[in-house]
């Protein structure tokens, strides 16, 4: 079936609702407005203003209250409504949604999803189009993963959900209304990554939004004689280090994409990790192809500013320069 | 005036000029009609409403990304913002276009923020009123700052008319839910500071109607700081000024801060880009409409005969003309240089930045000759 | 009693008990005393000073490496805490040793967090006691979210004792300045949770004299969120359980939250590890040691003839138990496992993870090979 | 003189308020207390209540009047009394502080300092121990620097009350009480890192806490045979490159310690950039002793959970086995 992202988010998480009862919907505008990206539309009308709550306007209280659910026993599912705006809840996030397993030994756990459109390229305003998974994924304690098919968004929004650890789950909002089959097809595990394209000259590395970019430079590499593999990580935290490098390990060489800022950004990890793992195979340096070390600027310079399929191309010449 | 119902029961909702436009006798507040300029408020409020439905406008053509209109909301704006001082710092959220003009920030400034041609679009300092905050609740706080600023310069019951200072932080309903809202009570209520909270409650947060964040009214949660709250008619121009004025002067005598809530309605749908009758119903809003703080002035000039044709007719040319530059001054907008990101994160470019700027730069000269018509 | 002295004047401070140990009528509270067992109050009291107190000893004997003194606040947390049902959950700070004594927490278990044992040290469901939270007015908003769920469970209201739930969350005076602190309010007025909010002010936060946070008292910080808050003399068990009662009892029956500040003051420094002479006198310090919540219990017990020379003995008895067992206890207390920070990181160890914890057990192996006596 | 770090920052900042009344220090028991570590003692006491404002309990008040107080003027100097603590003060660090010269254009310069001890090691309970560099890093518009001796301390705070750029500055506050010359000598520039320990086989890149671990284990290697260079990096953010790089490109093996958790640490940043820069000169991957990817332990694992001298050495040792 030919579903767009959002479509397929809203019946990974009607299914969710349907098949546990202690799985509960928390977040601004969800409920009546069905989310300003109209990601939850018709949920709340369907199972209730419990189930699917219109919080008040404030981002710690929606992790810090979805904490306490998770202690009585819910399952909680955050929407935190724009990238820019998670912030506030970042000290209940990381001082007690990601420490508290560790801290109780085990005692506690928390079955906590954050739901996060992010990135840019939509053409919006300050705080509405950034990256910011690196914190999450630096953060011991959580499971960050990106869905960049609606395949992937149905699937992982119900494995996020299944999971007994608190997971961000961050949403390619400039992805949400490109349509894509979905199938009850097996999903892989949702701390698994995958190589959604082969080739054997160059290892290009993306997530979430980056992964069509990345896609369609493959193509054209291809037209320049370069064979791209492509693999979309879909998990930041864990990484799966294996199916990096043991692509790596074939093609020699690694470029990795993301919107995130360059520096201290997820890049950065893999980076380190490729030259370590893929040391006597690398036949240049790990590249990446990022978000400046600016701010997220205004509209009319995102499209330069982004990774893009230029700059990914330019950069893939520049690997095999070495 | 039908009031907003909260669970809790209701605040008085202070009143100086009735729905139909006459005046009224309030126990609390008090304006001394000889101070004020009935022709010029009016004259803001035609200026800003048509300043907003001209952005509307813009956003439709595609000129604009996005538009939080004010409609509805020209009298809260309007009344605060005629009795500032030049020396009064004003920190807005993102809609207090009305505000913004009445402080003399040119209408087309406001424009690029949503244009996308900036993420600012004026100096803060040129007329004290700061930069658009679009993060919920967070300008309380630096207005808080600005006011502890204003103490220790002794800016603040000196008894000088040119030296003590207010600050007049603005925020909506909604932010009265963030916690740094709330900090910024503690902070000004136990440092006694002289800024004053401004809460245009519209009723709305997005799709969240007030019960959401509250069951009493906005102006009592002032009580609970130690502070004063007032609530006044959002739509009645002379009382949000009255109230505002009694405020601002309390803060600059050092008699510390006051939270005003200005009982009014967002008219419009959130941003252009939201759909309100998903979570609204039309009749709601007309009732609203009909409580125009326009038409109310209106009505209170043609009784008293201050306004006469040739005044409001001076009103439609000169919001003609704004319209106007509107229109054209948007367009012509400059498109903001590749270069502005990088040149601004820092006071002085670190090297690497500087060597990602040349790479950027690199990048978009090859763009710009791979697209030069062959 | 002298109370806490706010520039704004001062809220009634609502008591049952005078310093000198007879009842006192109280227009708002009541207590029928064939409800309550004045003995085993004492008991708790006495206890919980003990468990104090040698926990101070461990630390100075180096067994503890830092520990939270709840010396003076005895009346509040035990009162409080003997009206607690089975199924009502509490959230404690980092300073309600009496509480968890009272819920049936194993005190040496409140000793691994302090030795560095544990980042934890019990089961919060084994009793319904939360672990501690370092983090000031974090655990507010669990107790939120924990009575969203009380309240979707349909335990709050039935009308059956044993089903109907209530969460008592404690927070000290400095802790009403957090943003989440005021988050919490937020949410529990607006949607009317079984939560009270239990603030024992103690007047200081470390250094910061309650001055700093506030000018008026604390329990009217409720009023601006829309729910009844009320001072008691926290130094008055009885007026502490009376109104911890009364509000329980609220929030089971689906009447919302309520604000309990009860008055009382930090006897000891704020923790070990602080030096309370830098920034309090001593007099002040000293005036409120001679309001000691245990010897106005004696004295009413005495008084009363509720407590014979039989009853003290067995308390001291029990006392001296109790500390034998703490000393004992403490050093007893199992070294953690390397292993630990690894197992509980996740619900299943990510492979990576894994790999780390293999490198780290061969590094502490080869340490131990290393160490191990040539 | 011979100087704690402690009594260095004490000087240092007493030195800025005198210099320049618009300098103001505000944070919570920093006044009638001097700090729970005595960082700011008998400042309140010399400069009055409104220069050394203790501030309400409220980290989101203290970044955000700083921010209003540096619109008005002034040079404020935030105290977050321990790293776990910051996180209440994020969302106006990352959404306000960092990004509002960028969003202005320049018109509005912030010059706010955060100081913040930071660091593990001294046995302390949860939330007392943690290295949060790494957010701050990441976060475009922040300078992000560390002392990790009394001179660069008594040095660097004045540079960076001195700077127009916020800047986070952090303490290690495990050094905080150990002695060290301090002079008047010209400082090098608050972003540049500094090689405090010549060598010519490896490179040790270390910061605040972990330079005097990694200068220990140095000399421990050297008697191994293996000279080691090492450099304290002193500034997160920029990063200083070249010195790093160059240094490497001698040696041709490089080792990061700190005790931020490993992945998306620095380390990765550093690995990311040596492994480009001096692709041709790497004898063997960059290699990182850090803390694990867990929350900080309970003390009594600490000092086997931190990077110490011995996880230094068998790192080296992996270094010179490839
Ligand atoms: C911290 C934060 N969270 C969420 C948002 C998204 N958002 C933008 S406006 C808005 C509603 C604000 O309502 P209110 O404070 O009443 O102001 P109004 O829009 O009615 O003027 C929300 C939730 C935001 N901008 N900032
Ligand atoms: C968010 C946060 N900021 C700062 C601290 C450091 N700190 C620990 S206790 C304390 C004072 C708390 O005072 P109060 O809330 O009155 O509780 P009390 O210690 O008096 O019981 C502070 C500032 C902290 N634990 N958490
Ligand atoms: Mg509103
Ligand atoms: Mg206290």
């Amino acid at each position: 079936m030919m579903l767009s992202m959002v479509k397929a988010l809203n019946d990974g998480m009607r299914h969710a609702l349907e098949a546990d009862k202690r799985v509960l919907l928390i977040g601004e505008d969800i409920g009546r407005l069905g989310g300003v990206f109209r990601t939850t539309d018709g949920l709340q009308k369907d199972f209730g203003e419990d189930r699917v709550v219109d919080s008040p306007l404030g981002e710690a209280g929606i992790v810090g209250s979805a904490i306490g659910l998770a202690m009585r026993g819910y399952r909680p599912v955050c929407e935190i409504q724009f990238d820019g705006f998670v912030y506030p809840a970042v000290n209940q996030i990381i001082t007690q949604l990601a420490k508290i397993r560790h801290r109780s030994s085990g005692a506690v756990h928390l079955p906590v999803v954050i739901r996060i459109p992010f990135g840019g390229g939509i053409g919006s305003i300050e705080h509405h189009s950034e990256s910011p998974e690196t914190y999450f994924a630096h953060t011991a304690g959580l499971k960050v993963v990106t869905c960049a098919t609606p395949q992937d968004a149905y699937s992982m929004i119900r494995q996020a959900i299944a999971s007994d650890d608190p997971t961000i789950f961050l949403e390619p909002k400039r992805r949400y209304w490109a349509k894509g089959d979905v199938t009850e097809a097996q999903d892989p595990p949702l701390d698994k990554a995958r190589v959604v394209r082969p080739g054997n000259d160059i290892t290009f590395i993306a997530y979430g939004p980056t992964v069509d970019t990345a896609l369609q430079a493959a193509d054209a590499a291809e037209a320049a004689g370069h064979s791209a593999e492509v693999i979309d990580l879909r998990s930041l935290s864990p990484l799966d280090t294996e199916t990096v490098v043991s692509s790596v390990q074939r093609t020699g060489r690694a470029l990795v994409v993301h919107e995130a800022s360059l520096s201290h950004g997820v890049g950065a990890e893999l980076a380190a990790r490729v030259q370590h793992d893929a040391f006597y195979f690398l036949e240049a340096p790990v590249l990446r192809v990022t978000g400046y070390d600016t701010p997220y600027p205004p509209s009319k310079l995102e499209h330069d500013w982004l990774p893009n399929i230029e700059r990914i191309l330019s950069a893939t010449k520049r690997s095999f320069s070495y | 005036m039908a009031e907003l119902q909260t669970p809790e029961g209701n605040e008085p909702l202070h009143q100086l000029l009735t729905p139909d436009g006459s005046t009224a006798q309030d126990e609390l507040l008090s304006l001394d009609l000889a101070t004020v300029d009935p022709c010029a408020l009016y004259r803001d409020l035609v200026l800003t409403r048509r300043l907003d439905s001209e952005a509307i406008a813009l956003q439709r053509q595609g000129e604009l990304g996005l538009w939080p209109s004010l409609l509805g909301q020209e009298a809260a704006q309007v009344g605060a913002a005629h009795v500032l001082l030049e020396q009064d710092m004003v920190f807005p959220t993102y809609r207090e276009h009305g505000v913004a003009h009445c402080r003399g920030v040119d209408p087309i400034s406001l424009l690029g923020l949503f244009r996308g041609t900036t993420l600012g679009g004026w100096d803060p300092y040129d007329r004290n009123f700061n930069l658009y905050t679009l993060v919920i609740g967070a300008q309380t706080l630096h207005a808080v700052g600005y006011a502890m600023g204003v103490l220790r310069d002794d800016a603040m019951g000196s008894g000088d008319v040119n030296r003590d200072t207010a600050v007049l932080a603005f925020l909506g309903d909604g932010a009265l839910s963030e916690g740094e809202t709330n900090e910024a009570f503690v902070w000004a209520a136990a440092q006694q500071l002289p800024v004053v909270f401004f809460c245009q409650n519209n009723q709305w947060a997005i799709s969240a109607p007030y019960r959401t964040q509250s069951r009493i009214p906005a102006a009592r949660r002032a009580s609970g700081f130690g502070f004063s709250g007032i609530r006044v008619d959002g739509n009645d121009v002379f009382a949000c000024l009255a109230a505002t004025r009694e405020a601002l002067n309390k803060a600059r005598s050092g008699g510390g801060p006051t939270l005003i809530e200005a009982l009014t309605y967002r008219v419009n749908a959130h941003t252009t880009a939201d759909d309100a009758t998903r979570y609204r119903s039309a009749a709601e809003t007309e009732d609203w409409t009909n409580r125009d703080p326009l038409a109310r002035l209106h009505a209170y000039l043609s009784a008293e005969g201050l306004g006469d044709t040739d005044f409001f007719a001076d009103v439609d040319a000169r919001s003609d003309a704004l319209a106007e530059r509107l229109r054209a001054g948007c367009r012509a907008l400059p498109e903001p240089d590749p270069t502005l990101p990088f040149e601004h994160t820092y006071a002085d470019m670190p090297d690497d930045l500087r060597q990602q700027l040349r790479e950027h730069h690199a990048f978009v000269a090859s763009m710009e000759r791979s697209e030069a018509p062959q």
